[in-house]
């Protein structure tokens, strides 16, 4: 049983951002060039040099003050993940016995269907390399027995990583602890994620965080469906001409008078 | 910090005032954490809602610069409510001494307490200084403190406690500070709560507090609460000053400060022509038996270093002759330095791994001072606004004369040696990388010069040239030619440790000359034995680096962790441990014992500040708070320039025309370096309509002081990009202002560009009844790094005042008057 | 060029002009490319395919470039058989209920004219699976112009284009060659045999006939 | 007695050679998979930035920093870092911000020279000892004997280790200065 999981408990985040630097620190990750837009968040979205980052959001308390909510938001790496099925390339998104779904950008071929078939919209396509790229979960570290660059480093334990079983049993104990509002999210959904939260707040209060992500009806019908189709479609157009050609055979012209006038 | 970071989660409740430990300790968050999901209530108090408001089960909003106020409330609180802890405040705290009947409160005395000599204004007295005469404890006829165990004679320091506090209500509190009621309620409950034996509680504190021109009173009332509540001494408890840079710690213990030479002894002073009048003044006495007066040692710590100074190749007196000598009564410091410069006075300056063009208050006349030197040599591992003066923004460098020096040194991995953390913890650390290019660890750089110098003094003579020639300086392997040029912080290590320069019998045992000290207690006045700094005594000792120990393991089961690297003094982790347990040594929380006495044994637990036994043991045993003369922690302080207890007093520049607490509006004895109706760069503008916003300053987690180490990170520039200001929605409106708009800032000393973060997280303050408004900016910005074309000016300290505390002369960075307007500077 | 060939024995004529042959072509090969590459883009298994173009991301291209081929030629195609791919007539329903003679056991259909009522049928279809494949094509290509909704959908669409296209290009080609002996000469040369074009297009045929007079 | 590879940390005291970070020897063996820090010496040292004193690892070979990390044996933080904590790696030698030679900016110049180490080590030695004989008190207006120069200043270090701090401030007080302050007092 070596299946991991990563567990982000947000009450616990300070938003230090070690985690952002630490990722680019082990994956070698070049910095952007940003600007302040009235927040401390940056940058301001996941992109192929950013596999993590806090998300800064102040929302209302409703008694007058403020509450400041840092998510820690990354690639959820599915059980089920819409990437991998729609990845056209063999072999270059795969999953690791740990469960993490990575991108090999050796095999990229840069067609981008991973993005718009994540539910979370996490990979990231690079215009210089022409590659996508996402967390990796630390494949590397996690291989030699060492935990993500991003839990090492943080300090409060607002992610932790581990066994996916514990990680699951925590992350319940943690949000009944907290009460309130406070729930699991990511165990469930996607054949549960191998990166997942205890919120504070409902789902639907954090920016850019689906409520229900899914794999959309679109991508079933094109991989579960219409693909099966299409080569069924194929098979049968070939397998329809050769029966009419041994039941029926060929419509041959019949030649008249007048058409053999060289003979 | 009292007592050390793992500390922090045996904690009960935790107050984090005057600093913002989740953006700049955010490690500590890992050990609150823990004490928090123990279920230790977690208080923020400060002006914005920062990252560690975002994480506390309380929140409270204060006007800057309101902090006695704030804190004040809490004493009475505490005391009208009977939630302090009465054996510890009547056994351990001098709340028993009885005081001068002449000594006067500022209720009585017009805002000031008796004794204060000053000129008197339409705001109160100014450059006042007091006569301490009646703030003096009576004595008893054998000389010890005269004391009323019962607390109730109304000259007692408790009484007279209660007196001045009780001004402190929460209407008066609620007006001055800006909070609303109901939450200073929430939390004067929630902190006092810690006021039971086995409970504890703990401050948090950084430039929150001292940047005040009240820093130091500040500082004072949390103390008084944390005496009250019998929060010293105990695990999870203390005042915990949270220093902002690795080696702060110890380069202050090593004093490169003007007021102290290293083990935070006096810097000589004129009057004190000879050693021996210099211990004469500087070592207190006591008459009490049970006192251990612990500074009564000082003549042997100060002989020590003049050895260490000087070794053998001078005697004590002449050594101690070659120290400077400060004039009586003045201050050297920081403000005065630049005043100084900026007069033309100081020719040459070391500017030696700190950017004061960025860092120092009103940033303006520094860099004004630093065209009018003769030399500047700038050590650094980045380029710098100091360094790069002549060449930033407003400066003419065909006109400015100085000569300046760039040097570049080693990074912190590049080289050997020790650091001191916050909690006094001295690591050590390894060379891990040759520094790049020719850059040289600071200590090479250093010898270089002492050896030049002391060529030059050899050969050509000069001014008192034995100073100079007769230092010692071995720190390294010798070259041919006894030249040294490299530089061993083992040897160093060694010094700061001491050695015994004869051969010592110390109660029936023989220590040969050139054996390294074991601890302090065998430091001798005779010149016997060197050693730099008492503090770090027993820190490299015939049995190795203790800096580099490495043990993980806590027999102690509170975090005390005691054989992992080394802690001053003599390795014990939580300072006033002797006051953690009753009068039989048995500590005062059974479940997180720091120390405890058992008879067989003695003490256990971590080191004691003291080995003596337990208190009923009465003439075998000493009082608690060592560093005392009389032994006991000080409710009521003496000491202090301005005043035995707080008072509150507005910052220099403030948004109120009185202070609503009494007729003195600012501290009476502040160095003021404004004078009415001249023009120059010490302006001030207070209650003034052009300047209608109170302004702080602070750090954020990406980016580290000015910025110099970390502006050239683009990780951590990616992180925050931008010089900004925080304002509240309201501001902004009135202001016109949308977020992510550029805005400047200005006060009446400068102005700033910045991009603005309008949030909800600032809120306007109702202080007395009137809307007023707050920004914050942050000092990490300069003009060097990012975007040096635009050669724009973006430090905060542009804006603030050059007034100092008077106990410190710290500045007051973080309480000003600015305005905010839409659109770019100029 | 005289239409009455008469050297080589049969009478040819030449039923499509040198335009339309070239439109055709390119339309054939880009649509075969892209089955060809779309098919190794849609099946891992069938990585072989890669290996042929040397690479999934030279594959990739080799569908993209295919794809503008496509793009030009098919509105070229859909111009030029434009007229008569849409005209249906009542020959074209009586046509298309007798399944034009290749289903049932009579062959006797009506007389078609250049296009019989199945090319016109395969002439919609191709127009529609043309601008179908296009847009969805390049908003595949080219995600970042537009919206998420239209990239995710795009990518079934794409595939219920092919499940479309794939049988039926097969009995195209199928009818154009081995089901319809002769008929492939109009697409190599134009010219075919006037017994061809009496059985495939008689009513064409003497319109041409009657031209030719 | 088994010498971990730790405790020979201990004992030596001084930095060592090991396989990354991991431990068994099963993960050694995976090791091969992760080029970064496999074989790469590691040697410990403590945060340059705030007071909080973290541990950090920074792992090197051949004299090139490959990677640094929280050290995880450390009491206080074990193993984690924040934002500038794991941000060391860039100001390493990797950084090509570093100033790596003296430099001198000569009186009314608009640039920097690159200099020698004795060049500058030489005029600013001089440069001291002219001002502090030019500046030199024997004794102050009361006819105090004070030994002091007013001339020169020095503000900083809290970023040196202690026996840089303990050497500068005592060439700093041989000198005479008495304008000594750092980061301590703002």
């Amino acid at each position: 049983m070596n299946e991991k999981a990563m567990l982000v408990d947000v009450s616990n985040c300070t938003g230090c951002r070690g985690c952002q630097v630490a990722c680019k620190s082990w994956n070698a990750l070049p910095a952007e060039q940003t600007r302040n837009h009235g927040s401390y968040q940056n940058p301001q979205g996941l992109s192929p040099y950013t596999y993590t980052l806090i998300r800064f959001q102040e929302v209302d308390d409703g008694r007058g003050g403020v509450k400041w909510l840092f998510r820690n938001d990354k690639c959820f790496h599915c059980t089920d993940p819409g990437c991998m099925k729609a990845c056209p390339v063999p072999g270059c998104i795969f999953k690791t016995p740990e469960g993490a779904v990575v991108i090999d950008p050796e095999k990229c071929i840069g067609c981008r269907y991973c993005y718009y078939t994540c539910p979370f919209n996490i990979p990231q396509y690079d215009e210089q390399t022409e590659k996508m790229s996402k967390c990796t979960l630390c494949h590397d570290r996690v291989a030699n027995g060492l935990i993500p660059a991003c839990a090492k480093t943080c300090p409060t334990g607002a992610i932790l990583f581990g066994n996916r079983e514990d990680m699951i049993n925590k992350a319940y104990s943690r949000a009944q602890e907290l009460g309130g509002t406070a729930s699991v999210y990511g165990d469930r959904f996607l054949g549960g994620t191998h990166v997942m939260y205890v919120l504070t707040e409902p789902p639907g209060v954090y920016a850019k965080l689906p409520e229900n992500p899914q794999i959309s009806t679109g991508l079933v019908l094109w991989k579960e469906v219409l693909k099966p189709l299409s080569i069924a479609s194929l098979i049968g157009g070939i397998g329809a001409c050769f029966l009419y050609y041994i039941i029926k055979g060929p419509k041959r012209p019949e030649f008249e008078e007048g058409d053999k006038s060289g003979e | 910090m009292t007592n050390h970071w793992i500390d922090l989660r045996n904690s009960d409740c935790i107050m984090i005032m005057g600093s913002n430990a989740a953006e700049n300790h955010p490690i500590s968050f890992k050990w609150i954490t823990k004490a928090m999901e123990r279920g230790a209530t977690l208080i923020s108090v400060d002006p914005r809602f920062t990252r560690t408001s975002a994480k506390a089960d309380i929140y409270a909003p204060l006007r800057s610069g309101t902090d006695i106020a704030f804190l004040g409330g809490m004493v009475k609180y505490i005391l009208d409510k009977n939630l302090y802890f009465e054996e510890y405040t009547r056994e351990y705290t001098n709340a028993s001494f009885l005081i001068n009947p002449g000594f006067k409160l500022p209720a009585e005395n017009c805002g000031v307490f008796s004794g204060l000599k000053g000129t008197m204004t339409r705001e109160g007295y100014i450059n006042g200084k007091y006569d301490k005469t009646t703030w003096s404890f009576q004595k008893n006829p054998d000389g010890t403190p005269r004391k009323d165990k019962t607390l109730q004679h109304p000259d007692c320091v408790f009484q007279l406690l209660k007196k001045h506090f009780s001004r402190y209500s929460l209407d008066m509190v609620s007006d001055i500070t800006g909070t609303p009621k109901d939450r200073l309620e929430q939390i004067y409950r929630a902190y006092s709560a810690t006021g039971k034996p086995e409970k504890s509680g703990t401050v948090m504190y950084a430039m929150g507090w001292t940047q005040h021109t009240v820093g130091v009173q500040n500082i004072r009332t949390m103390a008084i609460i944390q005496l009250l509540l019998g929060n010293m001494g105990v695990a999870g408890g203390g005042v915990n000053a949270l220093r902002g840079e690795s080696n702060v710690q110890g380069s202050t213990d090593h004093c490169l400060l003007f007021h102290i030479l290293p083990g935070y002894l006096k810097a000589p002073r004129a009057s004190q022509p000879t050693l021996q009048s210099y211990n004469e003044k500087n070592t207190p006495e006591t008459s009490d038996p049970m006192s251990a007066n612990w500074w009564g040692n000082y003549p042997k710590y100060s002989a020590s270093l003049m050895r260490a100074h000087y070794g053998l190749n001078t005697n004590l007196e002449e050594a101690y002759s070659y120290t400077p000598k400060l004039d009586d009564g003045k201050n050297y410091s920081w403000l005065t330095i630049f005043d100084e410069m900026y007069k033309g006075t100081i020719k040459g300056f070391f500017a030696w791994g700190q950017n004061p063009a960025c860092s120092g208050a009103n940033a303006g006349k520094i860099r004004q001072g630093l065209a009018r030197l003769d030399w500047l040599v700038n050590v650094n591992i980045f380029d710098n606004e100091t360094g790069s003066f002549w060449n930033g923004p407003g400066m003419e460098p065909k006109e400015i004369e100085t000569e300046v020096f760039m040097l570049p040194c080693a990074a912190s991995f590049e080289k050997e040696g020790s650091i001191t953390n916050s909690g006094r913890w001295m690591q050590w650390r390894y060379k891990a990388t040759e520094p790049p290019g020719e850059a040289r660890p600071d200590g090479e750089i250093i010898t270089g010069l002492f050896y030049r110098l002391k060529a030059l003094y050899e050969e050509k003579g000069g001014k008192l040239p034995e100073a100079v020639t007769k230092l010692t300086w071995d720190y390294g392997f010798k070259l041919p030619g006894d030249k040294i040029r490299s530089f061993d912080a083992h040897f160093v290590a060694k010094e700061i440790n001491g050695y015994f320069l004869k051969d010592v019998q110390i109660k029936g045992k023989l220590y040969k000359k050139g054996t390294l000290v074991p601890g302090f207690a065998y430091l001798q006045d005779d010149g016997s034995t060197s050693s730099v700094n008492w503090l770090y005594c027993n820190s490299y000792t015939e049995e190795g680096n203790m800096a580099a120990r490495r043990d993980t393991s806590d027999p102690s089961g509170i975090g005390l962790y005691p054989r992992w690297s080394w802690c001053w003094p003599l390795n014990r982790r939580v300072l006033y441990n002797r006051a953690s347990v009753d009068k039989d040594g048995q500590p005062w929380a059974m479940k997180k014992p720091v120390i405890w006495w058992s008879s067989e044994t003695g003490w256990n637990g971590d080191v004691p500040d003291g080995g003596w036994k337990p208190l009923s043991a009465g003439s075998e045993s000493r009082y608690p708070f060592i560093m005392k003369p009389d032994g006991y922690a000080r409710i009521f302080g003496p000491g202090l320039t301005d005043g035995p207890f707080p008072e509150h007093y507005e910052p220099l520049e403030c948004p109120v025309e009185k202070n609503l607490m009494s007729k003195q509006l600012v501290n009476p004895v502040i160095k003021r370096w404004d004078k009415e109706g001249v023009p120059d760069l010490d302006l001030r503008a207070t209650f003034d309509s052009r300047y209608p916003i109170v302004c702080t300053t602070y750090r954020v987690s990406e980016h580290w002081q000015t910025g110099v180490m970390t502006r050239w990170q683009p990780w951590l520039l990616e992180l925050q990009p931008e010089m900004f200001v925080e304002m509240s929605h309201d501001l902004a409106d009135i202001r016109g202002i949308r977020n992510g708009d550029k805005v400047t800032v200005k006060s009446v000393r400068g102005e700033v560009a910045a991009v603005a973060i309008v949030t909800s997280r600032f809120k306007p303050f109702q202080i007395s009844r009137n809307t007023t408004h707050q920004v914050g900016i942050p000092w990490h910005y300069g003009w060097r790094q990012p975007d040096p074309e635009k050669k724009e000016m973006r430090s905060a300290n542009l804006l603030t005042p050059n007034i100092g505390d008077p106990n410190t002369m710290i500045p007051e960075s973080k309480a000003f008057m600015v305005d905010v307007v839409k659109g770019g500077a100029k | 060029m005289n239409n009455r060939a008469k050297t080589s024995g049969h009478e040819l004529i030449e039923v499509t002009n040198t335009f339309e042959r070239l439109v055709h072509w390119l339309f054939a090969v880009s649509c075969i490319l892209l089955f060809i590459t779309g098919f190794g883009l849609m099946f891992q298994t069938l990585n072989m395919i890669a290996g042929f173009f040397g690479g999934y991301y030279p594959m990739k291209y080799v569908h993209n470039i295919s794809g503008l081929v496509f793009v030009a030629s098919g509105l070229f195609a859909v111009i030029v058989w434009f007229k008569e791919g849409t005209k249906f007539t009542v020959n074209d329903i009586e046509w298309l209920s007798r399944a034009g003679g290749y289903l049932w056991a009579n062959r006797i259909v009506p007389e078609s004219g250049r296009f019989n009522a199945g090319q016109k049928l395969y002439y919609l279809l191709k127009s529609v699976t043309w601008i179908l494949m296009s847009i969805t094509g390049l908003i595949i290509w080219f995600p970042f112009l537009f919206s998420r909704v239209m990239v995710s959908n795009s990518y079934w669409l794409h595939a219920l284009g092919v499940a479309v296209l794939a049988g039926s290009v097969i009995i195209h080609i199928f009818l154009g060659t081995f089901g319809n002996p002769g008929s492939v000469q109009s697409m190599l040369g134009g010219k075919c045999t006037r017994a061809w074009v009496r059985l495939q297009h008689g009513r064409w045929l003497r319109e041409y006939d009657s031209k030719q007079k | 007695m088994k010498v971990s590879r730790r405790s020979f940390l201990k004992i030596s005291g001084a930095a060592i050679t090991a396989g990354g970070l991991s431990l068994s020897l099963e993960q050694e063996k995976a090791c091969a998979k992760t080029t970064k820090i496999c074989f790469a010496k590691e040697t410990v040292t403590i945060c340059p930035y705030c007071a909080v004193g973290c541990g950090i690892i920074v792992q090197t070979r051949h004299g090139r920093v490959v990677n640094t990390e929280g050290d995880p044996d450390h009491p206080v933080n074990q193993g984690s870092l924040c934002s500038k904590g794991s941000s060391l790696y860039q100001i390493t030698h990797h950084n090509k911000n570093r100033l790596t030679r003296p430099l001198y900016r000569a009186p009314g110049s608009s640039r920097w020279e690159e200099k020698s180490w004795d060049w500058v080590m030489d005029k600013i030695a001089n440069n001291i000892k002219k001002t502090r004989d030019a500046t030199f008190m024997e004794r102050n207006i009361l006819g105090q004997i004070v030994n002091r120069t007013e001339g020169i200043a020095s503000v900083g270090s809290a970023a040196m280790d202690n026996e840089e701090c303990y050497v500068y401030q005592k060439l700093l007080r041989s000198l005479g200065l008495v304008y000594i302050e750092h980061q301590a007092r703002i």
